[in-house]
């Protein structure tokens, strides 16, 4: 064999080999649990228990929202499939926070309750007018819009 | 271009340029240069300021693109695998460490070359001149005995082509003639070299190759 | 499409204070970009005209033509 | 090496002959730009209706996401140009490569300023270090690392070399942040057109998008075309056509 | 002639760059003494409420030492352009790749290594839990030969120009986001009590096939960067 050829035998050996081990750490590194957000339920069953401050995920549960009159403080209650969290936030809120939206809270527990430093609502990615959004609630009752996967390649 | 035929047809030919050309900036620097240089020769590059010899050395070390024409090494269209090892390059920057001692700069040399037969290190400095500073960095040299130190690598290192940008520079009368005295043992060897100088060169060891640079 | 409505238009639902700065940045960005290279080529058009000017000249100065370095 | 090249590519490849065709498309591609673009704004700024949730505030989508697209879109030519002007060192592919940078920065950055500007209201906050938002940015530097490059050398050709390896480094970077970020869950919402299935985006609202996004490709030739030949007057200023066309008394 | 081994090569490459390193101890010294200065300023910025201090640790640590790296990146090859070494070096016949990686290596010994060494005292400084410490290390001594390789190719791409200082940085900052962020993510990770091996396997991944890469596109810049 030529060393030209040998030379670039050995690169591609290399890189093959480099690229097992990666993918070796890589799928070891996926089986890892790896969470950033916490729903209700979680929070309710101690898994974050160990963090001081957590990111707490969920939707806004409907009729839940309460201002208050003197000040910025709101309270609303965050749920998940079984489980239900009160929040407390003083700030101001974004437009698109309402009942039944997902919303996402950084902050910390206090008692029973969280205390949020910052409430991020997440929309969705469906856009229709409002006529047409009724239409599809009407025909599909309290059907919530489907929250759609995160895999998409365009911004 | 004028390539004067030489004594040494008999040997093989081991470089040869065809329609050789370099552009800068879409500016010739050099176009249609044709040589061959055989083993056992000595190329003379002869050109004013902005000719470009320096070009042509880099383009012939491997370290420029050849923007048009060809180059041949053995008769085979040249690649960088087929000289690796068979040509020394002295250029204007002499690849000296100034940190570093003499012997510990010809030390990595030879780590990356390896020796030519029956050299040494001390030899190798004893040749060039440099006996005594084989522990004094670089840095405190002359410039003509960095000059000196890094011709000490053409002792050292195995090759059979020398590319030698302005060898002359910065030496002195027996600097020179230690330059030709190398050149004359290296072609004796059946080494060939490509010397470029802007000066008047008296090489005593049979007439060189001349070739004319110009645009 | 009446002043009222052209009114309701601008105000994009409450909006507009980010929808217009929006399509503003769009526009101006785009057109900064459009322009630019135009610029640049009449700039060197201007100067490679000038060069050759100047070359010309040159050269009827010294009636047999210099070599020119390269 | 050019004998993989087909023959009219390979004519076109040399920059007279392509500062003539870009220069004879490059008005009419400006034209359909203008034109689209028109269209798009009329339907997406009158004729759509606003939005279930968003009122109208998610206008914003059909400056934004072209934009988007539009940044990777370029990043991709720009990649395909650098790999190509690498490996069969084509001038023509250095400047495409080094040309579409610029169009590509100025997209990156209307498409985080105008994400900013519908942040605000809709998530509340201007800027959240989310994986798409966050690769868009590095996207922006990567853009900027590779004109700053470009620039950083003397000798123009050997400067889009460098820059077109430094763009090639970047392809692989940018979906390598997207994941990192990622970690941290996402607020950005997912794609709204799918390749696959339907798209969740009312027709009366996505005619507009489909248009707008026509319109930036167009801009971006005509952009591009532009550049390209202005880019090739500087390059080729030693050589004779370029004198023939400066000299010449119609700027063409 | 004789031609020589690999290793023989490498060895003398690396007994070259450490010996000049050591001649220039001062600039060995320099980094540590950045990072040590601006780590200090932090509590004079932020004031010393020890909480506040703790949660930024890990974070500005790593920062710092970013920093500091990127300090002395640009020298890794600019004397060996400006003496012509790097001309000897692409001309001799070993494969260029392997030589970098090796000066790459020796970059990487005299500059990240004694910050990784100080590191515990930086992190110590900013109070960070003793129990997180090894954790910060392991990132560093994974984190860092990354930054040193991706530093590597950058370095190699703008040889070719003048100024190249602040250049460097803006094209490095996108390199090194997914380092920083995995980084600082094991550290935050052992600091709130999590599992903090995901994010440490990740640099692994990603530190194994730069070894390899690297040095090759390094080599390829280098090239394209003498190339003029």
């Amino acid at each position: 064999m030529n060393p030209t050829r040998k030379r670039r035998l050995i690169v591609v050996l290399l890189v093959v080999a480099a690229a097992t081990v990666a993918v070796g750490l890589g799928v070891f590194a996926l089986q890892q649990n790896m969470n950033y957000l916490f729903t209700p339920s979680q929070v309710q069953s101690g898994a974050a228990s160990s963090h001081k401050t957590f990111r707490l995920g969920g939707m806004v549960k409907a009729g839940s929202i309460q201002r208050s009159k003197t000040s910025l403080l709101a309270t609303f209650t965050v749920v998940d499939a079984d489980g239900a969290m009160p929040v407390e936030y003083t700030g101001i809120l974004p437009d698109l926070f309402r009942d039944n939206q997902s919303v996402i809270a950084t902050g910390h527990m206090d008692n029973a309750h969280f205390v949020a430093t910052e409430v991020l609502a997440k929309h969705d990615e469906t856009y229709m007018p409002k006529e047409l959004k009724d239409a599809m609630a009407k025909a599909h009752k309290d059907k919530p819009m489907p929250e759609g996967s995160d895999a998409g390649g365009s911004p | 271009m004028t390539a004067a035929p030489t004594a040494a047809t008999d040997n093989v030919i081991l470089l040869e340029t065809r329609e050789l050309g370099f552009y800068r900036q879409d500016e010739p620097v050099f176009a249609s240069l044709n040589f061959r240089l055989r083993s056992g020769e000595l190329g003379l590059i002869e050109g004013d300021n902005g000719s470009g010899k320096t070009t042509l050395m880099r383009i012939l070390a491997g370290l420029l693109h050849v923007d048009e024409g060809e180059l041949y090494w053995h008769g085979q269209p040249l690649q960088r695998e087929h000289c690796v090892g068979e040509v020394l390059f002295l250029g204007h920057q002499l690849g000296l460490k100034a940190d570093l001692s003499p012997s510990e700069n010809l030390q990595v040399a030879v780590g990356l070359h390896g020796y030519r037969a029956q050299t040494t290190l001390s030899a190798a400095l004893a040749e060039v001149g440099l006996s005594g500073y084989d522990d004094e960095p670089v840095r405190r040299l002359s410039a003509g005995q960095k000059k000196r130190a890094a011709l000490a690598r053409l002792v050292l290192l195995p090759a059979t082509l020398w590319l030698l940008d302005e060898p002359y520079a910065n030496l002195d009368r027996t600097g020179i003639a230690l330059v030709n005295r190398l050149l004359e043992e290296h072609l004796a060897r059946d080494g060939a070299a490509l010397v470029t100088s802007h000066g008047a060169v008296s090489f005593h060891g049979g007439e060189p190759q001349r070739i004319r640079m110009h645009a | 499409m009446n002043g009222g409505s052209l009114q309701h238009f601008f105000a994009m639902g409450g909006y507009a204070g980010y929808l217009w700065p929006a399509y503003a940045v769009f526009f101006v960005v785009l057109f900064v970009d459009f322009l630019a290279p135009l610029l640049r080529r009449r700039r060197l058009l201007r100067e490679l005209r000038a060069r050759l000017a100047r070359k010309a000249a040159r050269q009827s100065r010294q009636a047999p033509t210099p070599t020119e370095p390269a | 090496m050019s004998k993989w090249i087909p023959l009219w590519l390979h004519k076109l490849s040399s920059p007279p002959t392509f500062y003539r065709f870009a220069g004879a498309l490059r008005p009419w591609l400006l034209a359909l730009a203008l034109l689209t673009g028109a269209i798009a704004l009329y339907g997406g700024l009158v004729l759509a209706p606003a939005d279930y949730q968003q009122g109208d505030a998610y206008r914003i989508i059909f400056i934004h996401v072209p934009s988007a697209w539009m940044s990777l879109f370029i990043y991709g030519v720009m990649g395909f140009a650098a790999f190509v002007a690498l490996v069969w060192r084509i001038k023509l592919a250095e400047v495409v490569a080094m040309e579409s940078a610029p169009i590509g920065a100025a997209f990156t950055f209307i498409t985080l300023v105008t994400g900013s500007l519908w942040g605000k209201p809709m998530w509340g906050t201007w800027w959240t270090w989310d994986a798409r938002l966050t690769s868009e940015l590095v996207l922006l530097f990567l853009y900027l690392g590779v004109i700053g490059l470009y620039h950083a050398f003397e000798d123009r050709r050997q400067g889009a070399r460098a820059a077109a390896f430094l763009a090639l480094i970047g392809i692989i970077n940018v979906p390598i942040v997207h994941f990192s970020v990622n970690w941290w869950n996402t607020l950005h919402q997912g794609s709204t057109i799918r390749l696959l299935g339907p798209s969740t985006i009312a027709p009366g609202m996505l005619w507009p998008l489909l248009t707008m996004m026509l319109a930036t490709k167009f801009y971006y030739l005509a952009s591009l075309f532009g550049r390209v030949r202005t880019d090739l007057l500087d390059l080729e200023s030693g050589k004779d056509w370029v004198r023939t066309i400066a000299t010449g008394s119609t700027l063409q | 002639m004789s031609r020589p081994g690999l290793a023989n090569a490498c060895a003398a490459m690396l007994r070259r760059d450490l010996t000049l390193a050591w001649r220039r101890r001062g600039d060995i010294a320099m980094p540590v003494l950045y990072a040590l200065i601006v780590t200090m300023l932090f509590p004079f910025a932020l004031g010393p409420e020890d909480t506040l201090l703790q949660r930024i640790a890990g974070g500005v640590v790593l920062v710092t030492i970013l920093l500091a790296m990127l300090l002395a990146l640009d020298a890794m090859f600019s004397s060996d352009i400006e003496d012509g070494s790097l001309e000897q070096l692409v001309l001799a016949p070993q494969p260029l790749a392997l030589m970098l990686a090796v000066k790459i290596l020796a970059h990487w010994l005299t500059t990240a290594l004694p910050l990784i060494v100080i590191s515990p005292l930086l992190a110590g400084m900013l109070h960070l839990p003793t129990a997180v410490m090894p954790v910060l290390v392991l990132a560093l001594l994974l984190s860092t030969p990354m930054l040193s390789l991706l530093g590597a190719i950058l370095v190699a791409l703008t040889a070719g120009t003048r100024r190249s200082g602040m250049l460097l940085a803006l094209m490095l900052l996108p390199l090194c986001v997914p380092v920083v962020i995995f980084a600082a993510g094991a550290v935050a990770a052992s600091q709130q009590g999590l599992p903090w091996l995901a994010p440490i396997a990740w640099l692994g991944a990603a530190l194994v096939l730069l070894l390899v890469l690297a040095p090759l596109a390094c080599a390829a810049a280098l090239r394209i960067a003498l190339d003029a």
